[in-house]
């Protein structure tokens, strides 16, 4: 198990741009979207800390931009990051799919895409998995639905 | 034999001439047909009714339940609620199915169980039709039923349907061989097909005794094979719930499903029967060679019982079968049936033959 | 081959015991147990608004309840009635519990601070009309309890 | 007429014949639709499709406080709602930075492997009745009955009894709580053996169980799949190991692993994860540390800004709950990672080739509880 110093410093020599932000539980890995596939592959195959297990995928919506969030953890060494990617492009967000990496990922972008709207690259099957095609997103925070949730 | 207070033949033999003083021979060979065929039906509807019944209170007790009881006594009116509950249902049909097809196997089904009735002797003296080839009658006609059953999967037009009648299908015509070559063994013993005739050679020890072990094998084999042919669990594939809802029967209601219903379990009723009738000496008492004042007394509990309780015994082997064992895959049913019941009954005829050409049998 | 014929016996004695032995039988007859059925003092049947012998009650009306509960399942509406010096006071009027869409998560009944709600123990529940499960808790002409000062 | 018959039942131009398990089916254990395509009895692949019964659980979460978020969670895997609760509590606490007292955590912990044991015994009945051996439905059932019954007393309600609060738990536990526990462990102790004759030793249950499907362990850290059913494959996934919350630090227990990888090794894992749970039962029920049964906790809670990650060991695997807080009453966002979503959708990787009747088998032996999945 690597400290989280070391971590760090393995991390930020993977790729240009990744951010670290303090003060968290977790260790946070901020990348640019464009490097976001390329950096899980790097610690996924990296020898040294070989994040193999996706433990969730996720997305928030902070209202101005929409962030992806992984949580990645190493079956072998037991050590956990947090690799999150910001998009802020809210009409048409798109990030590359962790599918090739991880076959979980499937299903949780295919959850991601279906509640948020979020499209990924070359994903094998991106579908709507619970709601129909022509309803809106619902874990986005504009989302309105008049008829189904009282606000309170 | 000294067993004839109970003769059923004085019975028969007295109502035919009571008959024959009445109308010319041709009405009295009709009026007996029809009271044949009345009690039969009488017999075929009580019996399915009573089988139910236990089946219910058998699998409740197993299962640390109570089963069937509140209606009636004990719950003894419950099939009977359930027979009217059925008979009301709506008869639904099936788009796209083939309505002659769908409409006529349950009655394949239960004419094929009805037919096998005919030739079991019941009692010393009660039996229909006593055929000489009566062992293969029966065989025959019981698997009559594996027609309306590939009918029934066939036309109802759907997929859970078809796929449990060519899993019925396959399970029946393989496991056919083995309840032959079994029945078989006993056969070569007694050296007669007629069911009556098997039946008084075992007056001095039933088969399954008498046979050495080669008999107890055809036995065991006849037990799961003729589990096997009656579509009951551990074999029950053909109606698996878990897998295929309910297999060949998915898509009857109302009437049609209980036909199916009725017949399944008149089937176990047939299968235990034809087994007692060849194995555990029919309505023969159960005699143990020198004891005289034993045998007397066994003389005294009348044939019938002793056919229906040794029936009722098989009955309730395979329902015991059911409620403990889990259900087989298809290749291992059939890799069952072909690699080991197949072989070790063949075998066992040569044994047999072998034994009764020495004459080694009692 | 010989393992798996004593492995089935195996299994089938353990049926045939409990065939055996119908003592073992554990189902409860319901309707017919219901006078010697026992129910837990904390089981969770609905809620309740106990009343004393006087018809009284322990609800303020302060809609803590109503605010705790997540499916709205509880409405209050209070009446403004004059006390003894002639100052307007805040009563409770009708305690409304919606039963059909409670979730049993006690959050009213802990929250609560005076007290006034409690388990009961009913548990049928069946009624044909779905109104039906909407009740007024506090029973009618009941009052506050006063504390002694 | 025979023509439309067939036409009607092969589907296509491929001849793929596709099944439809579902939505009502008596082996998908809820409304789920596996979307199965057939070649004679082998199943060439499946599409499960999910869905009928999602509740948006997410959603409501971001318009409810914590206490409330509770009862929510419940809903989500039924079988082990206490599990989920936990977790939820957990994450409050860490955020809130509230030690709990010695006392709740035993509680919880014993709460926890009750429920698990509760859990195993359903799921043991149910696979044996989906193989088709109908009888252990009833003995299991009989046996959860003893369990459900201590949660009856101690907190009102036997499947979704909203318990644990943040900081602690709802009431006390109630005085015949620890005999109660005592008593359903020496009763179940000798009903165990019963389980592994009538099942577990059976030749035909081993026939059905062996060498179906396969799941390696690279497919099961692939997918995801945690729990006894990874756990089956050889993943050292049990986070009461790898992190342990409650009592756990303080109780001896191995983490069961299997490294059959097929349905028989899955059983195997949740057989010895009960003995296990019973052996952490014992080590417990006697060692209740007096005390408080709630922190001191301010009656609105407001998480501060930030966000929280926690992961805890259902019956079914890992349960993760990943909080956004904006430092308002209700989170801004709340994703619970269930066990059942990734367990589920490894069924098309492991049960391609294989006939329906290991389908069946295999369902049953991931365990699938559907309103974890839909949420």
């Amino acid at each position: 198990m690597l400290s989280r110093e070391e971590l760090t410093n393995i991390i930020s020599g993977l790729v240009p741009g990744a951010e670290f932000p303090e003060g968290k539980q977790l260790l946070e890995v901020i990348v640019p979207a464009e490097s976001y596939f390329s950096l899980a592959e790097k610690l996924k195959s990296d020898p040294k800390i070989a994040f193999n297990y996706l433990i969730t995928q996720t997305a928030v919506d902070f209202q101005t931009y929409m962030t992806v969030v992984c949580h990645l953890e190493s079956t072998e060494f037991r050590h956990m990051v947090v690799l999150k990617a910001n998009l802020t492009d809210r009409e048409n967000p798109a990030i590359d799919s962790l599918t090739a990496l991880y076959p979980a990922a499937e299903y949780f972008e295919r959850e991601i895409f279906d509640l948020f709207g979020i499209r990924f690259n070359n994903h094998p099957n991106l579908k709507r998995l619970f709601l129909e095609d022509d309803y809106g997103y619902p874990l986005r925070k504009d989302f309105r639905d008049e008829i189904n949730i009282i606000e309170r | 034999m000294s067993s004839n207070i109970f003769d059923f033949a004085t019975l028969t033999g007295s109502v035919h001439s009571w008959l024959s003083g009445m109308m010319s021979s041709g009405w009295v060979i009709f009026t007996e047909m029809v009271l044949v065929g009345l009690v039969f039906l009488l017999m075929y509807a009580l019996i399915g009714l009573f089988l139910v019944y236990l089946e219910r209170k058998v699998c409740a007790i197993i299962q640390n339940r109570v089963g069937p009881n509140r209606v009636g006594k004990w719950g003894l009116l419950q099939t009977i609620a359930d027979l009217i509950k059925l008979l009301l249902k709506e008869l639904i049909p099936i788009r796209k199915s083939d309505p002659l097809l769908f409409n006529l196997a349950p009655f394949i089904v239960i004419i094929a169980s009805f037919l096998a009735m005919a030739a079991l002797p019941y009692a010393k003296g009660l039996q229909a039709i006593d055929f000489n080839i009566g062992v293969f009658y029966v065989m025959a006609v019981s698997s009559l039923g594996v027609v309306g059953i590939l009918l029934a999967g066939w036309s109802s037009n759907s997929k859970y349907s078809l796929i449990g009648a060519m899993r019925s299908g396959a399970q029946i015509v393989s496991y056919e061989l083995s309840v032959g070559l079994s029945l078989l063994a006993i056969v070569v013993f007694s050296g007669s097909m007629q069911l009556s005739t098997i039946v008084e050679s075992q007056a001095n020890g039933w088969w399954i005794f008498k046979g050495h072990i080669p008999a107890i094998i055809s036995f065991i084999v006849f037990l799961i094979a003729s589990t096997a042919e009656i579509n009951r669990g551990p074999f029950d594939l053909a109606e698996a719930e878990s897998e295929l809802t309910a297999g060949f029967h998915t898509e009857y209601s109302g009437i049609k499903f209980a036909f199916f219903f009725l017949a399944e379990y008149m089937n176990m009723f047939i299968v235990s029967a034809l087994g007692a009738t060849v194995f555990l000496g029919g309505w023969m008492p159960f005699h143990i060679g020198e004891w005289e004042g034993f045998n007397q007394i066994m003389d005294y509990i009348p044939s019938v019982v002793w056919f229906f309780g040794k029936t009722f015994f098989l009955i309730l082997i395979i329902m015991w079968f059911k409620w403990t064992f889990p259900r087989l895959r298809i290749d291992q049913l059939l890799t069952l049936e072909w690699k080991y019941l197949l072989p070790i009954s063949l075998f066992n005829i040569v044994l047999i033959a072998f034994l009764v050409l020495m004459g080694w049998h009692f | 081959m010989f393992r798996g014929i004593s492995s089935l016996w195996a299994g089938m004695r353990i049926t045939g015991k409990y065939f055996f032995s119908p003592r073992a039988i554990v189902t409860q007859q319901y309707p017919e147990n219901r006078a010697t059925l026992k129910m837990e003092e904390r089981f969770k049947g609905e809620v309740t608004m106990p009343h004393d012998e006087n018809n009284q009650h322990a609800c303020t009306g302060c809609g803590i309840c109503e605010m705790n509960c997540p499916n709205g399942s509880i409405e209050i509406l209070t009446d403004r009635i004059p006390n003894a010096e002639g100052k307007m006071e805040r009563v409770i009027d009708k305690h409304i519990y919606h039963l059909s869409m409670c979730t049993f998560c006690e959050l009213c009944i802990k929250t609560c601070p005076s007290n006034a709600l409690a388990w009961g123990q009913k548990f049928e529940h069946a009624v044909f009309d779905r109104s039906k499960l909407t009740k007024v808790l506090n029973q009618p002409g009941s009052k506050i309890r006063k504390e002694a000062k | 007429m025979s023509e439309e018959i067939i036409k009607d039942v092969i589907v296509g131009e491929n001849e793929d014949y596709i099944i439809n398990m579902g939505p009502q089916h008596p082996s998908t254990h809820g409304v789920l639709r596996l979307e199965v395509c057939l070649k004679g009895e082998t199943v060439k692949y499946l599409i499960p499709h999910i869905g009928y019964i999602h509740r948006g659980i997410e959603k409501m979460c971001e318009a409810n406080t914590y206490q409330q978020i509770i009862h929510l969670t419940d809903r989500m895997d039924y079988l082990s709602a206490h599990m989920n609760n936990e977790a939820v509590c957990m994450v409050v606490e860490d955020a809130m930075q509230v030690e709990v007292p010695e006392r709740v955590k035993y509680i919880r912990t014993i709460l926890n492997e009750l429920n698990r044991l509760a859990s195993h015994q359903l799921w043991w009945c149910a696979f044996g009745m989906d193989l088709g051996a109908l009888t252990t439905f009833f003995y299991g059932l009989r046996d959860r009955e003893m369990i459900l019954d201590i949660f009856e007393e101690s907190f009102g309600s036997r499947l979704l009894h909203s318990f644990n609060t943040p900081g602690g738990l709802m009431h006390d536990v109630h005085p015949n709580f620890q005999n109660r526990i005592k008593e359903f462990i020496s009763y179940f102790r000798k009903k165990l053996p019963e389980y592994d004759q009538l099942l577990t030793g059976n030749v035909i249950f081993q026939e059905r169980a062996k060498g179906v499907g396969f799941m390696s362990k690279e497919t099961a850290i692939g997918y995801g799949v945690t729990g006894p059913s990874g756990r089956g494959s050889g993943f050292s996934c049990d986070i009461r190991k790898i992190a342990p919350y409650g009592a756990y630090d303080k109780v001896q227990f191995n983490e069961i692993l299997e490294t059959g990888g097929d349905v028989f090794a899955r059983y195997q894992v949740r057989m010895a994860e009960m003995r296990e749970s019973l052996s952490i039962l014992e080590q417990l029920v006697d060692n209740i540390p007096e005390g408080d049964f709630t922190a001191k906790m301010k009656p609105i809670i407001k998480l501060p800004a930030g966000e929280y990650f926690r992961r805890v060991e259902t019956a079914r695997g890992e349960l993760a709950v990943y909080v956004v807080s904006d430092g308002n009453k209700s989170p801004y966002r709340m994703k619970f990672r269930t066990p059942n979503f990734s367990n589920l959708f490894v069924m098309n990787e492991i049960a391609a080739g294989c006939k329906i009747a290991d389908l069946i088998a295999i369902s049953g032996s991931l365990d699938l509880v559907i309103p974890d999945i839909d949420r």
